[in-house]
Parts: structure tokens; C-alpha cells; sequence
């Protein structure tokens, strides 16, 4: 099983969520962070003072067994894929283990 | 001169102000997070620029002295020369100063309206020129034509108590299509977009209810039972058109929302503008419940059915519900208020004026909109970049971020 | 007719509308975040819904010609019959119709106070039937006792001078009686529910005093010296509340927060109501001042020990300052304003017709409260199901959501 | 007495009280999250405070019967003794109690004007005395000196329609000295602080410019000519100053911001303040236009020159465009409004007047505010502690924090 | 050491708290994320468009020594089963390493 | 490769982004977290009620390949040590897989 984590743009989240579940992943957990990368950010201004805040970013993390991750992957790739700085990582983690607390399942079958 | 209808006006002229920041927060609560500040810059710039505008030429285009034909004010009171703090006979137990300030709030409102409309994706430089060309070459004209001393539609005998056509339906059917030639926004066919803050677009609502009661009476130019009719009609109508979205919504969609009832209310206080001193208290539960109706219809059915992206609707609300009150004028109006009858009380003529009025002044308002929009569009560029929309306007237009959010 | 007296009882009407809005940011703010725009809808749709029922049977009946007895107006101004322009002995420099819309506002924002009692639990549609009967068999009944013409407590002497028993305690006692009789909200054995956003709350308060100088400045029905007298207790009493909450709270709670501020102004402005016109402004010092302890001590004592969930502090506000304001009045009115005196100016007689008057009032209130509650909860069901309180009435009554959170 | 005249000044009464909720929102939106509660709670306590103070001590130092000098008035009117519903000469036409109100409200936005210096690092119990202390001592006089009956100021010439130097040089210039003496925040060095909700500012700045109508208008004390044009003026001057700070941030910042544009707007009407009812229409264009101007000068460049944390500008837009205001009276004024003229207009000595009126009260409210604040410091401690400062002023305060952030 | 993640019901917090509370698991971090499982969303309706928002959801993360890893898992499960859609998923994480900043120590020690 | 998880308290983010710039280590994830730790909260008061609300604190992410470990992490304490309660921890995940989705890169080289 693995926890794969993504950053992406925030306009990407609509396609993002749509071709993951064309590939049958249909649970995942979203939030809102900010991330500095390559993508530059913008000086905003404020009176006198300038500073340059980080981006906004959204956070795609979902779990999924290993016959998955591949296809979870490519999914996120080719909808968030522009070639623009920006475009986000993928990171993925080993998952020790997971637990559906309704059905108390656990392992890959608490994972769908 | 007279100090209680002195004070009345310049009340009612605080009152109308006020509607500007409640259209930037009920349009501000409406967008996305990201464009909210942009909203908010575009009326706050135009409660500067077409104050400047109307005491350097727009009153003067609009209410000054007919230069012939009754199609437009010359340049007589431009620098508002000759306009003091003696009375003038458009209003006259108050300083002409304080008649000329209450209507300068109302060509602030009518722009201010039309922002809804191109949300999300004007250039902030294309905006500024193209809302002051609006502004003098549609609004002055139009309530000239009016309310103007010799505007030929007033001489006609159009009535628009407190600016249906003029501030209403000439914004409505304007923004529309400017709505039209912009395009659609992106990423708009892939998700709705959610209103980022419906707190703030029911206190901007509150604020444009509280206001219109200004707008609406202080149109009768004195404290007197004209005025009191028209405040009347305005708070029955609103809440007829309030309570009947609710009910349809209720029905169409299985639930009542808040914003359904706010944007109602609108519809209400739209539909009563031109008719709020001309009709009687009774007749303006229909006129707000009719307002209503045809509202949802245009945004509900109308707007999906044709495609157009008006962002946050303002021809579905202001230009609907103003067409439909100019028209209720010509069906409810009564003798001992309006001079004249309308339909149902016998009088033809009034409904057939109101149309005429109508048509003529959307068919000008389409056309020098066009011009206006085609002109701008050329020579400055009138939408953002793809990339600039996405990330917004209000970090790619004015550097600013509405809400830190890490903290 | 006086077109200052108009401007003012129009401005007034202006005023006291705002409160409404007022109170839905204030309590909006209090609730949490998932229920914030139920409480907005709740207040809008009071706006809306009263004003219809005001105009076609309830002015009538508060204000309409006393049916015998003193207990009720007849129908016979229903839907605005021989109401117009001209003035009436209510008020007789205004015209008829602007007495009529002042008096629908305070109707208005009598039935909103009490939605912050049984906030984040009521089922929308129950909501809606309960507030039109409240209004209209607990609301319009009083105000015809003591302020209609021929009103069986106003011919026995009581004092009210805009409000106090009319508004705040009619809607503080039965809000407590429906907030007991619904019950305690789910999760608040394990926690206590911190408000979403205090700066509302803070723009709410400052509304409602605002709009709370046309409540009672306006109750004089002119702009005289009455009204002054009236402003200016009312500005008076609210400051020394507020410090007085402030150092009560700084004194037991360690710290003084801006909630207990506001909160405490608000019991100034309450208690303040029906003694503003009557009293004299050094009076309203301990007016206030008195106000803010019984309050206080209601809310942080009493509420705890008692074990009702009065959700916002309506009758811990409204009910307590309320009754507090109605005996001040009994001890503190001055013949030169009152036209009798008061306890302190040697005066027993008014302060035994306030108790009477206030205990008639609350036994008639809650009777006809418990009654209600008990139709609409038989036939609708008062109470919303215990997964769609969890999820929140945003989403299960009105499926929305106040402010989106991602992007 | 007036029913008109008197509505107008209780509504200018309420517009100028709504300015302080104003200035809170537009401050608390500026501030960062962690200290917008303690904004709004130094907002809210001077409306409660200065009440207390201006009915117990202060009307009766600034208005009461001079001592001798025209130094101070004396306590012949403290506790409102000899106030009451019959007109005073300062105001003929209207009730003294609605004088005595009104002139209250200026003295509370006077001393919540001066919060955004010191923001987000003084403890709450230093900031109570500090304040009360300085309307006291610094408040009082001053408008004694120039407004009161028979201050030396305004026996000498000193012209201050609507309070230029009582209200905003006063609280600019002992601002800036506080922000000085109390140092600046910690973590400034680091890096910029972001405003936390700019929609609250601008909805604080449209406040603002709504309650500045009462302000100004209402120092007509009548609803008059007069009184007119200090409505035009107001509007106009605001209108080119918004304009004005755009376009030179747009250059110079290759940006036009919505909170330039706000700024800007206020720096406007501070400037149109003491001018707005003696200069005409026409002339409040370059009066805004420099305002700003000279403002952006000391916000972009001479406060990061000089190094000081005045928090959110109050010496760059009061002091700033208060000074520049009222030189602008000795330049601008015309004979028909203000009696007699300025420099532009042929008068060298209205202009001269000005220039002493302002030094004296600058270096008067220097040494004053220097005074209370060693006071203060000494007895009290008027910082909060690094880690205090580092939580922020609500959690430590207040124990309130102003947002849920987990639901 | 573990690193444990669980994705409940935000009304669920304060039971979830307490719970690992009386398990001796004092520290946590939470978050506001937002979550598309089994549980079905809600259409929300403005004016004429609707749209089906994904769910709010706490994340909870909580790093706990080897031994520690049953009861926590179990106090979470506890306090947020009730067998309905939408009770969550609890994730388990190896964790490499843990520092607290504070004292500098490292490992085991520096987890609770 | 590792995921480093900092938590810390939120007037100390800027010092941190400055001394992970100092190290080299230039992407970062931040977003906004509560924590309970061994540092105390504080007790809220509205009107009658009393609550203890979590901590605000923020969580610094950032993948890095293994040689950057080190500098990593001392940068982050070094930034954030104060030796008062709430200086935060610093969780070290094993990184399986990293991917660029603008470039498609892998592993190490996608990291940086
Ligand atoms: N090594 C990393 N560790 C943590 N977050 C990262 C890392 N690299 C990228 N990110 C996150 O991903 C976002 C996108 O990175 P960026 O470098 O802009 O994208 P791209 O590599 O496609 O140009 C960043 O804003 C940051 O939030
Ligand atoms: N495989 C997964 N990957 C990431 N997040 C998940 C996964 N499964 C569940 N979640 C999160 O847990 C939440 C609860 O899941 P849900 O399926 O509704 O619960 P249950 O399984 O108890 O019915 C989801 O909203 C989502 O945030
Ligand atoms: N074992 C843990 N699991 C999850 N989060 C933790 C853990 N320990 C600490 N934290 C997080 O780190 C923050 C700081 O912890 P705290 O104990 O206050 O710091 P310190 O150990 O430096 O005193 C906490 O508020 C919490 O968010």
C-alpha cells in the first residue's frame, strides 16, 4: 500500500479529482497549503511595504494499494501536466498499514 | 427652501452612497476568493471617477440646460457652474447642490451595477476607460432624455420614478452584453463557481435594501407623502419579491436558500424603482411577486439555455425585473399619484409610452455599448490573459491578497 | 404635517431596519460556522415575511380601531384600508403611512431577536410557521395594549416608551420558553461553542446601536426635545453598560474580552428602551449600569446553574434588560418628560402599573408561546434531525455553504 | 427651534457615531489576525469611555462657560447640569442636548483615530488610561480653544469648519509620538505584515466616508446652504484623493491597489475636513489631489526613511492631510463662506492665522501626549510583553480569538 | 515509531481527543482537510448552478512509539465508530526519525 | 530521500524559510495546523463559557535527498530553539518515490 501525496495548482483540483476516479480511485482527502518552488511568486504590495507571500497550493493525498499507484500517478501527471513552472510533485510514501474505522477492515481491503 | 426637505435629501443622497459599497460587498461575496478585491477596487474607483466626471461635465450632459431637441444637456453647468447653493426648479425647497450631489449618486450606482456582470476577468485599465465612456455616453444621455429639463422622452410623458430604465435596464441590458463579447470564464464549464463569502453578500444586500429606501423616496425631492408611498411600496414590494423566490426556489430546488432570497429581494427593489411613488402600496405586491418570478426564470432557465456567463447576473436581476417595472408602471399607475392611469385602471396610453421609453432606450444602450466595448477592446485589450484569470485578478491586477492565510 | 417630524420618523424607519440585518451579523458571528447562514435566512426571511403579514392584517390588528375592551384592533385597516398619506392622530404632523412603515420595522426586529435563542437547531419550515403565528397572537396583541389606540394597558398608565415590554421582554421570555421546551443542542455537554467570527459580532453590535438611536429617538414621533432627550439617554446608558460588563467580566473572568463589551452595550440599549423618553440622561447611567449586572449575572450564573440552552443570551439579554428597563421606569421617570414620576421622585403609582403591566405581558407571552410551540411542533416538527445538526443547517436546510474553503 | 434643522443634526449625530465601528473595521482589517480583536476592543471602549468622560466632565471642558483666557471651560456644565432640550446659541435652531451629542461623536473618532498607531502592542489596561487621559487633556482644550465659547483660537481667527486640527492633527501628530516613544513591533524587520481582511477595510473605509457627511455636513449645524456645500466638497475632494493616490501608486508601484485607493479616499476627507464649508466645490479638487498626494509622500517614503511604526498610518493620513487641510482654509477660502478670504483669493492673513492655530496645537499636543504617556509608562507599563506581543493582543487580552479555525 | 494519520468526522474531534487522552497519547496535531469517500456529499444550490462540494474532515496526526500504536489506533476507532458512511480511515506511517526542537533529543525519547 | 515534517510555531516561519534557504534546501510545503503539545493553551472566555482551544502552529514539509538530511533538520532547529515548551518536533519520513510532474523526472532528481 502506498500514500501518495501530490501538490498541485489550485485549478488543476477539478480535473485532478475527475481523472482520478476515471481510473477507479474515487477516496481521496484534500487541503489547502502553500509551497515556494520554482514558480515565482508576486511581490504584493501593501502601502509602503512589499512582500513576496508564498503560493497558494492544494494538497491531493490518497492511499492506495500497490497495483494502483501507477495508475494513480499517470492520472495526476496527465491532468496537471503543462510544462509550466508550477505544475507540482508527486510524492510517494510506503504505508504501513490502514484502517476503515466503520468496518474496522484493515490492510488493503480497508484502503477502497 | 425648506430645512426638513434640505435634510431629507441629503439623507437620501447618504442613503444612495451607501449602495455602492453594498454592491461591492453582495458582488464581492459572490466571486471567488481570489477576485474579490478586484470587485471591490472596480466600485470603489467608480465612487471617485464619475464623481469627478459628473461635476466636470456629466451633470451638466445630464440635467443641464437642453441644447435642443431634448436629446442631451449642454456644457452650461459643466464645473458646475452656476449650480449654488440657491434652489433650482427641479427641486425647489432644497439647495440646488444637494439635488445635483443625490443624483451624482445615482450615476455612481448604475456602473457600479455593471460590474457584476464581467467579474472575474476585465482589465483593471480597460475597465477605467470603459466605464467612463459608459457612463457619459449612456447614462448622461438616457436620463437626459427623462428626467432632464425638455428630455424628450419625459416630455412624452414616460415616467420612471426612481430610475428603472435609466439606472436599472440601461446597466442591465448593457452589462449583458458586454457579458456576450467578453466570453465565458475559464474553467466555468468544468465546475459552478461557489460564492466565496454569502456573509458578506447578505450584508451587502441589507446595506442595498437600507439604501434603496433613499433612492426610492428621496426621488419624490421632498419629505412628503409622495415620498412616504414610495418607501412604503419599496419595503412591500421588496418583501413580496423575497418571500415568492423562496417559495418557487423551495419548489424548484427542494430548498429555501439565503442567497435565493437576498437576490428575491433585489428583484423586488429593482421592479419597484420606477413605480415605487406611482402606484399604490397593494399593487406593489404584485409588482414584486411578478419580479421575482421572471427573475428565476432568466437566471435559472434563460442563462443556462443560452450560455452567456453574466457572472454574478445582472441583467437577470436589474435588467429583468427593471423591464418588468417600467412595464408595471404602465399597468398599475394611479391618477392621484402617477397624473395618468395605467392599464388597469383604465389608462391605454401610459403602458404604450412605458414600451416605447423601453425600446428606445435598450436599443441606444445595446448600440453605444457595443461601440464603447469594440472601441476599448481595440485600443487597450479588454479581457485578462488565461493565466492572469487563473490565478485572479486580484494578485495579477492589484498585487493584493484579500486574506493572508497563514498565520 | 411637519416635513422635518417626516424626515426624522423616516429616517427613524431607515434606521430601525438596519437593526435586523443588525442582529443576523451579530448572532451570525456567535454561531458556528456551519450555521451561520441559517441565522442570516432566519433574519432576512423575518424581514420579508412580516412586512407582508404587517400590511395586510397586523398593523391592523395592533394599531388598527380597538375592537371593545382594549384587547385586539379590528380588521378593518387590514391590507392598509384608510391608510395613506395623511396623517393620523398616531402621529400628527407625519403622514399615516410612515407611522405605519416605523411601526412594522419594531415588529420586524422583535421577531428576529428571538431566532438567537433557538439558533443551530430549528427546522426551517417549523421556523417559519412559528414566527407568523408568534407575530401575529403574541406580537400585535401587545403592542395594542399599551401603545394601540384604546389599548386596555396604556388606558391603566403603563409606560413603554419605545419598547421595553413591546419588544424585549415579549421576545426574551418566549424565546427562553422555546429554547427550553427545544432542548439543548447536541455537543455542548463535551464543549463549548466558540463563536466563528467575532468581528461580525463586533459590526452587528455596532449596527444594532446605530439603528437603536432611530428606535428611540424615533419613538418620539418628532423631532423635538423629547427625541433629544431620548438620544441621548440612549447614547448614555449603552456606555456605562459596556464598562460596567467590561469590569465585571475584567473582575471575575480575569480578562475583558470585546463579546462582553458588546453584550453589555446591548443590555444598556434594552434597558434603556422604555425608560429613554422618560428619564432623565443622568438616570441612564445606572440604568445601564444596572442593566449590565442582572445581565451578566443572568448569563454566567444563572444560564449554567438553570441548565437551558438560550443559545445567544436572548433572554439573558433582551428578557433581563427588558424588565429591568420597565421597572426603571417605575423609579426612575420624571413628570417633566413622563408626565408622572417615578419612585425615586416620589412617585409609587407607576412602578405598581409597570409590574402589572410586565407580569400580564410575560404570563401572556408565554401561554400563547407554549401553545405554539406545541401546533407547530405536533404538525411540523420543531426540530431538526440530530445528523442534520451535526452536519449543520447550512448544508441541510438550505444547502449552502458560507464561505468556501478551498481554493 | 427647527424640526428640520434638528433631524439633520441627529442624523449627523448617528452617521459621525457609525465612523468609529468604521475606523475599527478598517483598522482590524489591517491588523493581523492574531489583533483585530484588540482593534475593535479599543474601538469599542472609547465609544463607552469618552461617553462617560464628555456627559461627566469633558462637554463641559470643551463647551461649558470659558473660565477666563479662553483657556478652558469650566465644570458649570459637568454632569450635563444646565444641558437640556432647549436650544443654546452654539446652535440655534436645535435642542442644546443634540449639540452636546453630536460634538460627543467627534470626540470619540478623535480618540479611535489614534489606535492604528499603536496597534497590536499595548496593554489593554495602559491603553484606558492613556486614552481617557488624553481626551482629557488634549482633546478638551483644544476644542475649547477653537470651538468653544470664547477660546482664544477662535476669538483670534482660526477657522476649522468641521474640526481639521481639534480632530485629526491632534490625534495625527500624539500618534506619532506614542508610535515612537513605544517602539516598534517585533518581527517588523523580518518581514512585511499583511493585512488580514482587506474587504473589512474597505468596508471600514466606506463607513468612513458614509459617516463623513454627518462630520462635515453636520458642522452646518443647520440644513442649509452651508451645509450643502460642505456635502459637495466632501464628496468631490474624497473622489480626486482616490484618484489621485491610484495613479501616482500605479506608477509608482506598477499597481493601482484597492487599499491605495481607500487610503487615498481618506486622505481626502481628512484634508476637506476644516475646509469643506469654506472653500467651494471646485476648489476641494486640488485640496484631495494634494492630500494624497503629500500622504503617499509620508507613507512610501518618509516613514521607512525615518524608520517608525506608526502601525496602520495614522500620522501619514491624519496628520498629513490635517495639516495640509488647514493650511489649504488659508489658501482656498472664499469671503461668501468662511468671512473672509485666502491667499488664492487675495487675503494674506486668514492664511497666517492658520499657520499659528496649527503650530500651537501641534506643539500642545506633543507635550502633552508626552506627558501622559511617561505617566502611563511609569505607573502601568505600556507595552505588553515580547511573548504577549508574539501570541497576540487577543489570545492575551482578551482570551478571545477572533475566527474558529478547526469545523 | 509510528506516524499515525486519521481522517474523521469534525464533530468528532473532541471524542477523539479525550479518547487518546485517557490512552496516555497527549500529543497531536489537527487540520482542517476536506475528503471524498463513501459518504455522499451534498448538492449545494446558488442560484441557478449546483454543485457537489467535497466533505469536511480533521485529520488528526499523531507520532507514537512502537507500543503505543494499538491503543491509539484503538482509542480512535472507539470514539469515532459508529458504523455509518464517513466514520473515516485511519493511516499508520513508519517514522524514521523524531527530533524535538526544543531539547535536541532524538528517537523514542523525543516522541511523547 | 526523505520527507521532513517540521512543526512550529507560526511567528518562527520566516527564519525558517530563511535558514532552509541558507542550506540550500529551497522547496517547501507550509500549511496551517493545531497542536496540543507539552506547551499550555490558553483559556478562552465567551460570555458564561470557558474553553481551551489547541495551539495555532505550522507545518513545514520538504522532501530532500538523503546527503541533505542533516543540514535540513539542523537548519530548522537552529532556527526554531528558544528551550521553551512549544518549540515543536521534526518528523522524518522514508520518501519512496518523488515525480515532477512538469518533466516527468523521478526520484532524486525530481527532488530538488
Ligand atoms: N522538495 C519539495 N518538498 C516539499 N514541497 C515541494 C518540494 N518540491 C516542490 N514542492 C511543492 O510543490 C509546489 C510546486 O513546486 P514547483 O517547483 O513550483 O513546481 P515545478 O517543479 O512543477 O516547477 C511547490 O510550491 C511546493 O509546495
Ligand atoms: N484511500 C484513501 N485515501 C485518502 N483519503 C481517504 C481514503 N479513504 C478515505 N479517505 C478519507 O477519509 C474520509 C472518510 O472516508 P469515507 O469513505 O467517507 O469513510 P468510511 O470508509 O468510514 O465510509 C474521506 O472523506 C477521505 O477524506
Ligand atoms: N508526537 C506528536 N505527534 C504529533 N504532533 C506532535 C507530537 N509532538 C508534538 N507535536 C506537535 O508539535 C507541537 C509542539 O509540541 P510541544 O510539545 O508544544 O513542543 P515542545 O516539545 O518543543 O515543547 C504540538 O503543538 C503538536 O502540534
Amino acid at each position: 500500500m502506498k500514500y501518495i501525496v501530490a501538490i498541485i495548482q489550485p485549478h488543476k483540483l477539478e480535473e485532478v479529482k475527475q481523472a482520478l476516479e476515471d481510473v477507479e480511485v474515487h477516496l481521496i482527502t484534500v487541503s489547502n497549503v502553500h509551497g515556494r518552488g520554482r514558480q515565482k511568486g508576486f511581490t504584493e504590495v501593501y502601502r509602503g511595504s512589499k512582500e513576496v507571500g508564498l503560493l497558494k497550493k492544494i494538497k491531493v493525498e490518497t492511499a492506495v494499494n500497490d497495483d494502483f499507484v501507477d495508475t494513480a500517478v499517470g492520472a495526476i501527471e496527465k491532468s496537471c501536466h503543462t510544462g509550466k513552472p508550477g505544475d507540482g510533485k508527486i510524492f510517494i510514501l510506503d504505508l504501513a498499514e490502514c484502517i476503515r474505522i466503520g468496518t474496522g477492515e484493515r490492510g488493503p481491503a480497508a484502503i477502497g | 427652501m425648506n430645512a426638513g426637505d434640505t435634510t431629507w435629501i441629503m439623507v437620501c443622497a447618504v442613503l444612495v452612497f451607501i449602495m455602492t459599497p453594498g454592491v461591492a460587498l453582495f458582488y464581492g461575496g459572490l466571486a471567488r476568493r481570489k477576485n474579490v478585491l478586484s470587485i471591490l477596487m472596480q466600485c470603489f474607483v467608480i465612487m471617485c471617477l464619475i464623481t469627478l466626471q459628473w461635476v466636470l461635465v456629466g451633470y451638466s450632459l445630464a440635467f443641464g440646460p437642453d441644447t435642443g431637441y431634448g436629446i442631451i444637456g449642454g456644457l452650461g453647468w459643466a464645473g458646475l457652474r452656476g449650480v449654488g447653493m440657491e434652489a433650482h426648479e427641479y427641486a425647489e425647497t432644497i439647495p440646488h447642490f444637494v439635488f445635483m450631489i443625490f443624483q451624482l449618486q445615482f450615476a455612481i450606482i448604475t456602473a457600479a451595477i455593471m460590474v457584476g456582470a464581467f467579474a472575474e476577468r476585465m482589465k483593471f485599465s480597460a475597465f477605467l476607460v470603459f466605464i467612463l465612456l459608459w457612463s457619459t455616453f449612456v447614462y448622461d444621455p438616457i436620463a437626459h432624455w427623462v428626467w432632464g429639463d425638455g428630455g424628450w422622452l419625459g416630455e412624452m410623458g414616460a415616467l420612471d420614478f426612481a430610475g428603472g430604465i435609466v439606472v436599472h435596464v440601461s446597466s442591465g441590458v448593457s452589462a449583458l452584453l458586454v457579458a456576450i463579447m467578453i466570453g465565458r470564464r475559464v474553467g466555468l464549464d468544468m465546475t459552478a463557481f461557489a460564492p466565496h463569502s454569502l456573509p458578506f453578500t447578505v450584508l451587502g444586500g441589507a446595506l442595498l435594501w437600507f439604501g434603496w429606501f433613499g433612492f426610492n423616496a428621496g426621488s419624490a425631492l421632498a419629505a412628503d407623502g409622495i415620498a412616504a408611498n414610495a418607501f412604503v411600496t419599496t419595503m412591500i414590494s421588496t418583501a413580496a419579491a423575497g418571500i415568492t423566490w423562496m417559495f418557487i426556489e423551495w419548489k424548484h430546488h427542494g430548498v429555501p436558500t439565503v442567497l435565493g432570497i437576498v437576490t428575491g429581494a433585489i428583484a423586488g427593489l429593482v421592479a419597484v424603482t420606477p413605480a415605487c411613488g406611482l402606484v399604490t402600496p397593494m399593487a406593489s405586491i404584485p409588482v414584486g411577486a411578478i419580479a421575482s418570478t421572471l427573475c428565476y426564470f432568466a437566471i435559472n432557465m434563460l442563462k443556462p439555455r443560452l450560455g452567456y456567463d453574466d457572472s454574478l447576473d445582472v441583467f437577470g436581476l436589474h435588467g429583468m425585473a427593471g423591464i418588468w417595472g417600467t412595464i408595471a408602471v404602465g399597468l398599475f399607475a394611479v391618477e392621484a399619484l402617477a397624473g395618468t392611469n395605467g392599464l388597469f385602471y383604465g389608462g391605454a396610453k401610459l403602458l404604450l409610452i412605458q414600451l416605447v421609453y423601453m425600446s428606445v432606450c435598450i436599443a441606444y444602450a445595446l448600440a453605444a455599448t457595443w461601440i464603447i466595448f469594440k472601441i476599448v477592446d481595440t485600443v487597450i485589450g479588454i479581457r485578462v490573459s488565461k493565466e492572469d484569470e487563473i490565478v485572479g485578478l486580484d494578485l495579477t491586477q492589484h498585487r493584493e491578497g484579500a486574506y493572508t492565510t497563514l498565520e
